[in-house]
């Protein structure tokens, strides 16, 4: 069950690549870049699982050595992945709205005033 | 409560320090004054911190763990985020303050004429402070998070003068490439944490390099790209340029200056610290060649170039691909070289961008073509430019010299001890690299200061004094750094490399002595007592000695034969007497600089810059495919070689 | 202590500017007849200088014409002070067979002072060579008269005879009949 | 009593024997000889041996006119620092075999100090402001680039040669490399040595920009290059540099190819040294000017960096398999 986890968050990254690389609109590429962070963002939770374990949530006093977490560490790293995640997104966005301003496109072929 | 002003907690306050003063300069709201003493006082205290740390570390090798929040490691587990300084962080530590500081103190002048500082300071110090952040942290996830931070923050900075020519741009560009970098970071940490089950820097390198197996070994490719976006060598160095072309002065000299060395202090962390696997030859080849290609082709590559900042982003480039080789050969000369080569690259490097920015505050252009002969309105800004452009073409009184000097010595003994042939090539390419550099700055130096001065440049008047100031304290680092080779090496760069070849101490002292001996048992890293000797001789002072007696006795030869120079009287002004030579001609304001400079170089390589030229297309899709390559090559390569 | 080992070292290698003002070329290659084995003239030290700064001897030929006397002049104003100025040719001196054309302002005498004329229309080389060795010997006058002038604060050296006005090329009238003589 | 008695030898050093007059008389002796033979290979009687300083006295004594356009202080500086550097490195170089200044610089001080007077040219024709300067500059540092590539290999191999003999398996000290060859032999006699002692005798006339690579200072084509705005006292003292960098570097090839013929008196050392340098000149410089052709720009460079870089190459890699 978890492989198809790890199988899908590949396909997400490896997707998010490929839209960056072969879409020559910049709002794609911010997509691609999401997408990429979401793959990342998926295979990091799946990491944290344990078949069988709890949200590791107790109260102080319930604590048995019965009781089986999942592993909350992952759990802590995607949420700040999440976040950096969005704040990568809004700030491209913020930069794909002043490139649109400024050369008047959005295809990244023509937006190539410094080359060579 | 421990006493709070033992030095073990000044590596939090150095971080502190930047992070609380951008939250400062924001309260401190419209008040120019206001702002500008939070900055200064943040970074100095920063740096002040760094500097109470170098005794302990450097001088007596005690390694600092300080665990945030005092949660101290629990049955061999490290629960919480913990700050690790040793000799080689503290290294890179002090070299980041140091260009921090001046660059701070530049932009106060720099800055005046641009509107809404206030978030322009904000962005400097939260870059600043993630800088030193990334470089102190001994977590591996705490890492990533200081890389976002000093990405975010270099990306608004470089578009922050958005009307600049390509700002906007260049900031996008860097933003996707970097984040494909960031997200391979995030990856490879992932990966390592699956199969370690823990993120504390030290645990993981006493566990990983027992067992390599797939998965971690794809890790290491991914952090390895991830940190090579950092460090812009050879598939991302187009970003660097189009950042560095865009980014008010003060900035560049913290891309260049900085994030690049945060680059190469993460791969150095993560060969010679995390896996080990540096003691392979295929490793020390992968890192060399890398290191020799990005060398070679950023220099010709700046030989090409038509805009001032974007030759000396090339060049920053250049002289990275020079630490990197000196710290791909596993020697321990070898690292010292290479730092002691980042150190220099930083305080000239931080020198030549001020002078640039200078220049284009005055003129309002960096183009190479269009100015000339600045040096009669701006004499200050001409004698810092040179002395930078000596230092980094490394002629020899200058700091430039002394470290290429040891990369030439750590290179060509690496080559003689292992046999192999491939090091000889990357001493040759340095050699070759290092004219080629001088050849850039002769271009820059006719084009820019000397030559006849345009129209109109007539009335330029020179920088205020605060940049200038700010110069010159990069002028000063880069002489008294080069010509006292033998103190830095002994109290800095020579202590950096020990920490980098005792990794067992490394480990203990985070995490309780015998530790890595009871994980690691076999391979446990042994101190093994390092050795500095070098095959050549080289005494700086012994030489200035000499040049002083002999210039004062030309000189005294010079005067002794009438040197009488003959100040312009009006009758002979009017014939035509002082002006240039002409073939009679009256004299014509024509400036040879720039483009037409180099004929004969570039004509014989004219295939090769034209190929160049047309592979640094610009096009963000481009860049992103380099990147997804190298990703690919590097996985390929680190799966067969580990 | 090196004063007369420089006036003497100022005859000794003295370096030459040949300065072209619209000869027929036969005085040129005279001249360059004169640096040839046969003749040799580095043998008394001379040498063809690139440049008016490096020269000591001014060697001028043809019959300066309207639009290169200008040029002639800022060039020969260029050349740092002990200097002496050797017309090659009877054109410098007379305008040879051009003088009375519209565009000649023949002799050269009238703008600047000339220490040695070899006349003769192209001169021999040993001609040449003549006067060009009793250049050398005004070149040691030149220095010393030169150095008073420093002394006593007097700026330039001797003045042509007769100072002309130098009617500059781009104003001088098409027609230019007011200042042929 | 002893440290004003050693600062006066050091003095010594510096002002008379391998120093400033040592190199002055030689530099003007070599530069006279080479002017003699051309002339003569074209059969003409040539200037008196003494015509270089005659020349420099000449220019001692001339104005010097400085330019409105240039910048005063780097134009008069760049001479005066130029030849500093230069007889600087004459110090370093050992008298064929014996050091005069024992464990100061080695073999890569040597190629970056033979840059500074290059770059005193550089600055100086940058300083004056004139066009012609600027096509002279250019074209001076593409010679610069063109000889750095045979120099590098020719100090590598040579570094290694003697690297191998002595263990070390490296050695940049000149002063090792001198007494190496006083022990066992010059190194010419090696074989695989000999390929890099003509890389290094066909670099030279390239490294002192002599007749056929003087694309950088071509009289005809841009009136002097870098110096044409240069009189008097300044340009005297850049043909005085010019001068001593041809005997600088013939000197350099004795000590690092012939070093093993030293008697071990100076004085007499230095004579035989002298000798031998006129001879290279003679050979090396003089009748490669008297019988070539000024090359283009890009023809000297393509030559270097094919040609000879070739030549080194191959003593190069002998060197490395311990021939």
């Amino acid at each position: 069950m978890i492989l198809f986890n790890y199988i899908a968050s590949f396909f997400l990254i490896v997707l998010g690549f490929y839209c960056i690389v072969t879409k020559y609109n910049a709002v794609k590429t911010v997509i691609g870049l999401s997408i990429a962070d979401y793959g990342v963002n998926l295979l990091i939770i799946s990491i944290g699982f344990n078949p069988g374990g709890t949200a590791p949530i107790y109260t102080w006093g319930e604590l048995n050595p019965s009781s089986f977490f999942v592993d909350p560490i992952p759990q802590a790293l995607t949420l700040t992945s999440i976040v950096i995640g969005a704040c990568t997104t809004a700030m491209s966005l913020a930069l794909v709205i002043k490139l649109k301003e400024s050369y008047g496109t959005l295809d990244t072929r023509e937006i190539r005033r410094l080359n060579g | 409560m421990t006493n709070l002003l033992s030095y073990t907690h000044f590596p939090v306050y150095s971080i502190m320090v930047l992070f609380l003063g951008a939250f400062l300069v924001v309260i401190a709201g419209k008040s120019k004054a206001l702002r500008h003493i939070f900055a200064i006082c943040a970074v100095t205290a920063s740096l002040a911190c760094l500097i109470a740390l170098i005794k302990p570390v450097m001088i007596d090798g005690e390694v600092i763990a300080y665990w945030m929040g005092a949660r101290e490691p629990a049955g061999g587990y490290a629960i919480g985020i913990a700050l690790e300084v040793d000799a080689l962080s503290l290294f890179f530590g002090l070299l980041i303050a140091t260009a921090v500081f001046v660059s701070c103190c530049y932009s106060i002048t720099y800055m005046r004429f641009d509107e809404n500082v206030s978030q322009y300071y904000t962005l400097f110090l939260m870059l600043s402070g993630g800088v030193i952040g990334l470089v102190l942290s001994g977590d591996l996830f705490n890492m990533f998070i200081m890389v976002e931070i000093l990405t975010f923050a270099a990306v608004a900075l470089t578009a922050f003068r958005n009307k600049a020519h390509g700002a906007l741009e260049a900031a996008f560009k860097y933003l996707v490439v970097g984040c494909i970098g960031s997200t391979c970071i995030l990856a490879g940490t992932i990966m390592l944490y699956a199969q370690a089950r823990t993120l504390n820097f030290a645990q993981l390198s006493a566990f990983i390099p027992g067992n390599f197996n797939t998965s971690t070994i794809i890790a290491f490719a991914l952090l390895y790209i991830g940190f090579s976006t950092k460090a812009f060598i050879v598939p991302f160095h187009p970003l660097a340029a189009d950042a560095h072309g865009a980014a008010p002065a003060s900035i560049s000299v913290l891309i260049s200056g900085v994030l690049t060395k945060s680059g190469i202090y993460g791969i150095i962390r993560l060969t010679y610290f995390l896996f080990q696997s540096m003691a392979l030859g295929k490793m020390q080849f992968l890192l060399v060649f890398i290191g020799s290609v990005s060398m070679f082709v950023c220099v010709t590559m700046a030989l090409a170039q038509h805009d001032f900042k974007r030759l000396l982003a090339f060049h920053s480039i250049s002289q990275i691909g020079y630490v990197l080789t000196a710290c791909g050969l596993c020697t321990a000369l070898g690292i010292s070289a290479g730092l002691y080569h980042a150190m220099n690259h930083t305080l000239f490097k931080g020198l030549l961008f001020l002078a640039a920015g200078a220049v284009l505050q005055q003129t309002g252009t960096t183009d190479l073509n269009k100015l000339g002969g600045l040096s009669k309105r701006m004499p200050h800004t001409t004698v810092l430019f040179l002395i930078g452009a000596f230092s980094i073409s490394g002629i020899p009184p200058f700091n430039g010299f002394a470290s290429k000097w040891m990369v030439y010595q750590a290179t060509y003994q690496k080559a003689v001890e292992s046999g192999n042939i491939g090091f000889l090539f990357a001493t040759i390419i340095a050699l070759i690299t290092s004219v080629l550099t001088l050849a850039s700055f002769v271009k820059v130096s006719q084009s820019v200061f000397f030559g006849q001065l345009p129209e109109e440049y007539k009335d330029v008047k020179e920088v205020p004094f605060g940049m200038r100031f700010a110069m010159g304290i990069f002028a000063v680092l880069c002489i008294v750094t080069g010509l006292f080779r033998e103190l830095v090496t002994h109290y800095l760069t020579e202590p950096a490399a020990r920490a980098v070849f005792d990794v067992g101490k490394y480990i203990n002292s985070m995490l309780g002595d015998g530790y890595a001996s009871a994980v690691m048992g076999a391979n446990a890293p042994v101190r093994t007592e390092v050795v500095f000797d070098m095959a050549g001789t080289w005494q700086p002072i012994h030489w200035l000695l000499l040049l002083c007696i002999l210039l004062l006795a030309i000189t005294l030869v010079a005067l002794l034969g009438r040197y009488d120079t003959v100040s312009e009287n009006k009758a002979a002004l009017a014939e035509g007497k002082f002006d240039i030579f002409f073939g009679g001609e009256k004299s014509v304001p024509s400036q040879v600089g720039g483009g037409d400079l180099f004929w004969g170089f570039k004509h014989n390589w004219r295939h090769y810059f034209s190929f160049m030229h047309d592979l640094h297309s610009g096009i963000v899709n481009d860049y992103a495919l380099w990147a997804v390559v190298a990703l690919a090559l590097a996985m390929l390569y680190m799966l067969i070689v580990l | 202590m090196f004063k007369n080992l420089i006036t003497e070292s100022t005859a000794k290698s003295p370096w030459l500017f040949h300065i072209n003002s619209g000869s027929c070329n036969g005085c040129d290659i005279e001249l360059v007849a004169v640096l040839t084995p046969r003749y040799d003239a580095e043998r008394f030290g001379f040498k063809l200088a690139g440049s008016p700064r490096h020269a000591d001897i001014v060697v001028v030929s043809g019959p300066l014409t309207q639009q290169s006397l200008p040029r002639t002049l800022r060039a020969i104003s260029q050349v740092p002070e002990p200097r002496c100025i050797v017309t090659i040719g009877s054109c410098p001196q007379s305008g040879n067979v051009f003088k009375g054309s519209y565009s000649v302002m023949a002799p050269l005498s009238k703008y600047v002072h000339v220490d040695v004329a070899v006349a003769g229309c192209t001169p021999k080389p040993e001609a040449i060579m003549d006067g060009l060795v009793q250049a050398t010997e005004i070149l040691k006058e030149k220095r010393k008269a030169w150095l008073e002038a420093k002394k006593n604060g007097l700026k330039d050296g001797p003045k042509a005879e007769t100072e002309q006005e130098v009617p500059a090329a781009e104003d001088v009238p098409a027609s230019g009949e007011e200042v042929q003589q | 009593m002893a440290i004003v008695y050693s600062s006066l030898v050091y003095l010594g050093y510096i002002l008379i024997f391998p120093g400033f007059l040592f190199c002055f008389v030689a530099g003007m002796l070599i530069t006279g000889i080479d002017r003699k033979i051309v002339a003569k290979m074209q059969k003409r009687v040539g200037p008196p041996i003494l015509q270089p300083m005659y020349d420099f006295f000449k220019l001692m004594g001339k104005e010097t006119i400085i330019p409105a356009a240039a910048n005063k202080t780097v134009f008069l500086a760049a001479p005066i620092v130029g030849l500093a550097a230069m007889v600087v490195i004459q110090l370093f170089i050992p008298v064929i075999s014996t050091p005069i200044l024992y464990g100061t610089a080695d073999l890569i001080v040597i190629l970056y100090l033979l840059l500074i007077p290059a770059l005193a040219e550089i600055y100086g024709g940058s300083a004056s402001g004139s066009p012609y300067a600027g096509v002279g500059l250019s074209r001076e540092m593409v010679t610069i680039i063109a000889c750095e590539l045979p120099l590098v290999l020719i100090f590598l191999s040579v570094a290694k040669t003697v690297g191998n003999a002595m263990g070390t398996g490296l050695c940049f000290s000149l002063s090792d490399i001198a007494a190496y060859q006083a022990a066992n032999g010059s190194l010419m006699l090696k074989a695989s040595m000999i390929p890099a002692a003509i890389a290094m005798l066909l670099v030279i006339p390239g490294e002192t920009g002599n007749h056929p690579f003087d694309a950088a200072e071509a009289e005809t084509e841009i009136c002097e290059g870098m110096l044409a705005e240069y009189s008097g006292a300044p340009l005297g003292i850049y043909k005085l540099t010019h001068a001593i960098k041809t005997f600088t570097l013939t000197a350099l090839f004795v000590a690092l190819f012939l070093g093993g013929i030293g008697t071990g008196i100076v004085l007499l050392d230095a004579l035989i040294e002298f000798a031998i340098c006129v001879v290279l000149t003679i050979i090396f410089i003089s009748l490669v000017h008297a019988v070539t052709a000024r090359l283009k720009i890009e023809q000297l460079f393509k030559y270097y960096w094919t040609a000879v870089s070739t030549i080194a190459l191959i003593s190069l890699v002998l060197a490395w398999f311990g021939m």
